[in-house]
C-alpha cells in the first residue's frame, strides 16, 4: 500500500514527461489566450492560469521550492494586482472602447521571426555538460550545489550571494516608496481637456473633484 | 495515484459535510437549544442531543445540489463559473502536506503518512490560500453587483494583511525544527526541549507565533468574528450574493474545509502532530491471536484527529460568541498588533533554537 | 527512453517568449501590455530552473529567484503608472496617450 | 473618535448605495440612500414610506370602540403602549375615571411588553454586530413573556387588550405567579447571561463605544425621545415628569448615561429591563380587587373636543392627538411616535462615518418601522 506518494516507482512510466507536456500544453494555451482574448478581465484570468501551470513545471523541474514561491509571488500577489488595476479601469456595463489590436500582423511576424531564431539555437547547440558539473564543483563553498535542496538554497543565497539579497530588499523598498508616491494626487489638478481646471489652492474639498464628470 | 487524489476528494467532503453537521450541534449548545434535530433516525434522537439528526447536512447537501443554479444575465460569465471551483480546489489541495501520522512498521526509520510530505511542506501551505484570493476577487467582480464587490475587495484587503503575520508566525517553528516540511517539524516536536523530554511541542517555545498564527488562521478562512466579507447584516451574504445551489454550496464546503484544514495545520505544527509526549507507541501489536501491523499508524491517527477536533471546537466556540469586527479595527489589528509580535516571536524562537543547538546538540 | 531533455523545456520557454512579446506589441489596453511582459518574465524563468536542473547547478534557481522580486518591483510601478494615466486620461488605450503635455 | 474625515490624499469618486427597503439590517423596510466613497459614507438619506397603511385615515371611518385593533397596528411591536395611548386620549376626551384594577393591570401589561420589546432591541442590536447567540437568547426568553400575553389576551404581538373604560378581560388566577416566577428566572440571567456575553468583549467595546455621538443639543433639534434621549444626559421619562394612570404610587428609578453612543444607548435599555421587572413586581402586591372595566355603550358618543394625551412608550413618547366632532367616528386621530424623529437624526449622524458602524448605530436607535410610516 503505498502510503507516501514519493516511494512510488517512477521510471517504470515517463510520467513526468507526460506531466510536463500537459503542463507546457496548458500554459501555452493559456498565454495565447492572454493575447488575443477580447475582454481584460478574462485575459488576467488566462495569464494566472499559465502562472499555475508555470509552477506545476518548476515543481516538476526538482525545484519546489521555485514553485511554491511562484505561487506565493505571481499568483497571490502580481496577479492579484493586475486583477485590481482591471477592475479599476475596465467598466463592465459601459460601451467599451474598441480593443481591436492594431497591425496585429506585424506582431505576428516579428515574433515568428524571433521564435525561428531562437529555436534554432536551441536545436543546434550542444550543451556538453557532462565535464562542465564536477569541474566548477570543486569551488571552495562547502555546500554541495549541484543537489537543488532547499537548504542548499538557502545557505547558497546567505553565504555568496548575500550582497545581491540585500540589495533586492532594497529595490523593493525603492518600489513601495515609489509606487506610493505615484498613487497621491498632484497638488495642482493637471489642465486636462474636458473638466474644468481646479482651483490649485484648495483641490481637496469634494464638491469639486476633477474626478467627478 | 488517481486513487489518492479521489481519496482526497472524497475525505474532504465527508469531513466538511460531518463539520457543518457538528458546527450546528455546536452552536445549538452554546445557545441553550438542540441544534437539527428532525431529519435523523428518531430513536437515537430520543436518546441524546448528539445523536439527532445527523442527516441534516446530507439533507441540505442534497438539496442545494437540485437546486437550480441561477447565472444573472449581466453577469461575467467565466469569472462567475470559475471562481467556486478554484475555492474548492485550493481548499482541497491544502490537505496534500498535512502530517496525519508516521509508522516504523517495515521502514528502517519512521515514515510520515501524508498524502504526500512536501519538502516545501509549510511554504506551499502559505502560497495556496493565495488561490483563494484570487477567486474570492473574481467571484465578488464578475457577480456585478455592488454589495458582492464590497463584499469582495474586502475579503482580499483582509485576507492579504493577515497573509503576513501567519507567515511570520510559522516563521518560529520552521527554526525550531530546521525544516519546512510538516513531517520534519512534528519529529522535531517528539524530542524534548533543553533535555526535558515533555516540553517538546512547539507551543511551549513559540507562544506568541502560536496565538498570532491562531487569529490569523480565523482571519484568513473567513470565520466569525473577522467575517467581515460576508456579513449578513451588512452585505448580505458578500460575494456569494448571486451564488445559488450547487455553487453556493462549493463555497460553503470550501469555507468548512478551511476551518478543518487550519487546525490540522495548528495541531501539525504547534501541538505536536501525531507524537504523545513520551510514549511512542509499537509498530505492530500482537494480540496474542494475530499481530496488528500499522499500530503505531492508528494510535497517531487517534491522537491527530481528537487535537484537530478540540482546536476545531475551540474555532467554533470562538464562532459563536463574539461579535464582528469593524473593518478599520481589523487593519489596526493585523498591521499595528499582530505583525511586530509574530516578529518577536520569531527572534523569541532563534534564541531558543540557538541555545538548543549549543548545548543540547540540536534537535532533528 | 522518454526522459525529459533540455531542448524540450527551452523551447516551450522560447514559444512562451513570443506569446508574450506578441501581446505587447498588439495589445490596445496598457495592462493586457503588462500581461504580456509578465509571461515574458515567466519565460526567462522557466529557462533559468530548466538549466539549474540540467546542469546541475543551483545559481539558476537563485537568478530566477532575484528575477521575480524584480518582476513584482516592476509590475508594481506599471501598474501605479497606468493608474495615474487612467486619472489623467480617463482611459488606458495605449493609442491614445500620446500628447506630452499635463 | 471614530469620524473618518475624507483623506485629501487620495482622488476618489463617490458611488450611491441604495441600502434598499428589502435588507437584512434595516429593521423593515427602511431605504438609506448611501453616498459611498469606498467604505467611508459620505451622506445618507432615509426614505421611509414603504410602510404606510394610513391607519390614521381608516380610524376616521370607525367607531372609537373599533379603533383599538387599529390603534395596536401602529407599532406592533410594543402593541400594549399604542393601544393605551389611543384609549387614554378617549377616555380624558370623555373625563372617564377608569377602576383601581384596570388601571394597574394596563401597567402590568404595558410593562410586560416593554421588556418583550427590549429583548427584541437587544437581539437585532447583537445580531446586527454579528453577536447570534445574544439574539437567541433574548428571543428565548421573550417568548416567555409572549406565553403570558397569549394566556391573558390570546394573541402574541397585536393584543386588542385595552378597552375604553377598562380592559378586555380579567388576568387568570394563576397568571400573577406565573409571572413572577418568570421574573426570577429571568433577572438573574440579565446580568449573568445577556451582559457576560456582551458587556466586556473588547471587539464589542471597539464597535461600540464613541460611535454615533449625539450631543444633547442636536438630539432635542430632531426631536429624539426616549432611551436614546435617556443616553444624552437628559431626563425625558413621561412617567416621571407628567406621570399618568398609577405610575405615581410606584417607585422606580430612570437610568441616565450622558455619552450618548451606541453603547449608552444599550445600558440605557438593559437598566430599564431590570426597571420594569421592578414595577412589575410591586404591581403585582398592590393589584386591587374590584372591576376591571367601566363598560361603554357601543355606539359611544364622544364630545366635541380635541386632547393630546403623553405616554412612554418602550421606544420614547408616544403622543396620540385625538379631535372629536360630538359623532360617534373621531374626526382626527394622530399619533406623534418616536421612531419617526429617529429615523431624521439619521442624515444627521450618518456622515463620515464606516459602512459597518451605519448597521451598529440604526440597530442602536430600535427604530420600528410601523411606526414611522403608520
Amino acid at each position: 500500500m503505498p502510503f507516501s506518494m514519493d516511494i512510488y516507482a517512477w521510471d517504470s512510466f515517463p510520467i513526468d514527461t507526460l506531466l510536463f507536456w500537459c503542463f507546457a500544453a496548458v500554459m501555452l494555451i493559456s498565454g495565447l489566450c492572454v493575447v488575443t482574448v477580447k475582454r481584460v478581465f478574462h485575459a488576467g484570468i488566462a495569464m494566472i492560469v499559465c502562472f499555475v501551470c508555470a509552477a506545476g513545471i518548476y515543481a516538476l523541474l526538482g525545484c519546489p521550492f521555485m514553485a511554491a514561491l511562484q505561487l506565493l509571488v505571481y499568483v497571490g500577489a502580481i496577479a492579484t494586482m493586475l486583477l485590481f488595476a482591471v477592475m479599476l479601469t475596465d467598466k463592465m456595463m459601459e460601451p467599451r472602447p474598441n480593443t481591436t489590436f492594431f497591425q496585429p500582423f506585424m506582431g505576428l511576424f516579428a515574433s515568428v521571426l524571433l521564435f525561428g531564431l531562437l529555436w534554432l539555437t536551441v536545436s543546434s547547440s550542444k550543451f556538453g555538460f557532462a565535464g562542465w558539473a564536477n569541474s566548477t564543483a570543486a569551488s571552495s563553498s562547502a555546500i554541495d550545489i549541484t543537489s537543488l535542496s532547499t537548504t542548499n538554497i538557502g545557505l547558497r543565497l546567505l553565504t555568496p550571494y548575500a550582497v545581491p539579497f540585500e540589495l533586492i530588499s532594497v529595490i523593493i523598498l525603492a518600489t513601495l516608496i515609489a509606487a506610493i508616491a505615484l498613487a497621491r494626487k498632484e497638488d495642482r489638478s493637471p489642465a486636462d481637456s474636458g473638466t474644468p481646471a481646479d482651483a490649485p489652492a484648495s483641490p481637496a474639498e469634494p464638491a469639486s473633484t476633477p474626478a467627478k464628470e | 495515484m488517481l486513487i489518492a487524489l479521489i481519496a482526497i476528494y472524497a475525505a474532504v467532503s465527508v469531513n466538511a459535510l460531518f463539520l457543518i453537521w457538528l458546527e450546528r450541534k455546536i452552536s445549538g449548545r452554546i445557545q441553550r437549544r438542540q441544534g437539527p434535530m428532525l431529519c435523523g433516525p428518531k430513536m437515537m434522537a430520543q436518546k441524546s442531543m448528539w445523536l439527532g439528526g445527523w442527516f441534516a447536512t446530507a439533507c441540505d447537501a442534497t438539496k442545494l445540489i437540485f437546486k437550480e443554479d441561477i447565472i444573472p444575465s449581466k453577469v461575467d460569465r467565466l469569472g462567475f463559473i470559475l471562481a467556486p471551483i478554484v475555492v474548492m480546489l485550493a481548499a482541497i489541495a491544502v490537505y496534500v502536506p498535512i502530517p496525519w501520522s508516521a509508522t516504523s512498521y517495515h521502514q528502517t526509520e519512521q515514515v510520515t503518512f501524508a498524502f504526500a510530505d512536501l519538502n516545501v511542506g509549510l511554504l506551499y501551505i502559505v502560497a495556496v490560500p493565495s488561490l483563494t484570493v484570487f477567486s474570492i476577487l473574481t467571484a465578488g467582480w464578475s457577480s456585478n453587483n455592488k454589495y458582492s464587490m464590497l463584499g469582495g475587495f474586502r475579503s482580499v484587503v483582509q485576507m492579504l494583511s493577515y497573509e503576513i503575520p501567519m507567515v511570520f508566525a510559522l516563521m518560529g517553528p520552521i527554526i525550531l525544527a530546521g525544516s519546512l516540511s510538516l513531517g520534519d517539524i512534528v519529529k522535531a516536536q517528539t524530542q524534548g526541549l533543553f533535555g526535558i523530554p515533555f516540553l517538546g511541542w512547539f507551543i511551549i517555545p513559540s507562544v506568541i507565533g502560536a496565538a498570532v498564527y491562531f487569529i490569523c488562521a480565523i482571519a484568513e478562512s473567513n470565520r466569525p468574528p473577522f467575517d467581515m466579507p460576508e456579513s449578513e447584516q451588512e452585505l448580505g451574504t458578500g460575494f456569494n450574493t448571486e451564488y445559488s445551489g450547487m455553487r453556493f454550496a462549493m463555497f460553503y464546503l470550501a469555507e468548512f474545509s478551511n476551518a478543518f484544514v487550519v487546525s490540522s495545520i495548528f495541531t501539525a505544527v504547534f501541538l505536536g502532530g501525531w507524537s504523545i509526549p513520551g510514549i511512542t507507541p509499537p509498530p505492530e501489536l500482537n494480540l496474542g491471536f494475530c499481530i496488528l501491523p500499522y499500530f503505531d499508524l492508528l494510535v497517531g491517527l487517534v491522537v491527530f484527529s481528537i487535537k484537530a477536533y478540540s482546536v476545531l471546537l475551540i474555532l467554533m466556540w470562538i464562532r459563536w460568541t463574539f461579535v464582528r469586527v469593524r473593518p478599520d479595527h481589523l487593519m489596526n489589528f493585523g498591521w499595528k498588533f499582530l505583525l511586530p509580535l509574530s516578529i518577536a516571536n520569531v527572534i523569541v524562537c532563534t534564541v531558543i533554537a540557538a541555545v538548543q543547538q549549543i548545548y543540547y546538540g540540536g534537535l532533528s | 527512453m522518454y526522459q525529459l531533455e533540455l531542448h524540450s523545456v527551452l523551447s516551450v520557454a522560447a514559444l512562451l517568449f513570443c506569446i508574450g512579446l506578441y501581446g505587447v506589441l498588439t495589445r490596445r489596453n496598457s495592462i493586457a501590455m503588462l500581461m504580456g511582459l509578465e509571461l515574458m518574465f515567466n519565460a526567462v524563468n522557466i529557462n533559468l530552473v530548466a538549466f539549474a536542473h540540467f546542469l546541475p547547478h543551483l545559481d539558476g534557481i537563485i537568478l530566477a529567484m532575484f528575477g521575480l522580486a524584480v518582476a513584482a518591483a516592476e509590475s508594481a510601478i506599471g501598474i501605479a503608472i497606468i493608474l495615474s494615466i487612467y486619472r489623467n486620461f480617463r482611459h488606458i488605450d495605449t493609442d491614445g496617450i500620446n500628447e506630452l503635455k499635463g | 473618535m471614530s469620524t473618518f474625515p475624507p483623506n485629501p490624499d487620495l482622488v476618489t469618486e463617490e458611488f450611491e448605495l441604495k441600502m434598499g427597503p428589502h435588507h437584512p439590517s434595516t429593521h423593515g423596510v427602511l431605504q438609506l440612500s448611501l453616498t459611498l466613497d469606498g467604505e467611508r459614507v459620505v451622506a445618507c438619506r432615509p426614505n421611509v414610506g414603504f410602510l404606510h397603511r394610513s391607519i390614521e385615515k381608516i380610524m376616521e371611518h370607525r367607531t372609537y370602540a373599533q379603533g383599538v385593533p387599529l390603534a395596536d397596528r401602529v407599532d406592533y411591536c410594543s402593541a400594549m403602549t399604542s393601544s393605551l395611548a389611543y384609549v387614554m386620549a378617549v377616555e380624558k376626551l370623555l373625563d372617564l375615571t377608569i377602576p383601581p384594577r384596570a388601571e394597574y393591570l394596563r401597567v402590568i401589561m404595558s410593562e410586560l411588553n416593554r421588556i418583550a420589546s427590549h429583548l427584541l432591541a437587544y437581539g437585532t442590536f447583537t445580531l446586527d454586530l454579528g453577536g447570534t447567540t445574544p439574539f437567541l437568547f433574548g428571543f428565548r426568553d421573550r417568548e416567555k413573556v409572549l406565553d403570558l400575553f397569549e394566556e391573558t389576551c390570546g394573541a402574541r404581538l397585536l393584543y386588542n387588550y385595552m378597552r375604553i373604560g377598562g380592559v378586555a378581560c380579567d388576568i387568570k388566577p394563576g397568571f400573577l405567579d406565573r409571572m413572577i416566577a418568570f421574573l426570577d428566572y429571568w433577572e438573574p440571567l440579565l446580568s449573568s447571561e445577556y451582559e457576560a456575553i456582551i458587556d466586556e468583549n473588547p471587539i464589542f467595546y471597539n464597535r461600540t463605544k464613541g460611535v454615533g455621538v449625539l450631543s444633547q443639543a442636536d438630539a432635542l433639534r430632531y426631536g429624539v425621545c426616549g432611551p436614546n434621549l435617556r443616553a444624552c444626559g437628559l431626563n425625558n421619562d413621561i412617567r416621571k415628569i407628567e406621570p399618568y394612570s398609577v405610575y405615581p404610587e410606584l417607585e422606580f428609578d430612570v437610568p441616565i448615561r450622558t455619552e450618548g453612543d451606541t453603547f449608552a444607548r444599550y445600558r440605557i435599555r438593559m437598566e430599564e429591563l431590570r426597571q420594569s421587572a421592578r414595577i412589575l413586581r410591586q404591581c403585582a402586591e398592590k393589584l386591587p380587587k374590584g372591576e376591571y372595566l367601566a363598560r361603554q355603550p357601543y355606539e359611544l358618543k364622544v364630545p366635541a373636543g380635541e386632547t393630546y394625551v403623553r405616554i412612554e412608550s418602550s421606544r420614547g413618547d408616544l403622543g396620540c392627538y385625538l379631535v372629536s366632532d360630538g359623532s360617534e367616528r373621531p374626526y382626527r386621530c394622530k399619533f406623534r411616535t418616536p421612531s419617526f424623529s429617529h429615523c431624521s437624526v439619521f442624515s444627521h449622524l450618518f456622515r463620515d462615518c464606516l459602512f459597518s458602524d451605519i448597521v451598529a448605530m440604526s440597530a442602536s436607535f430600535d427604530i420600528v418601522l410601523p411606526e414611522t410610516d403608520r
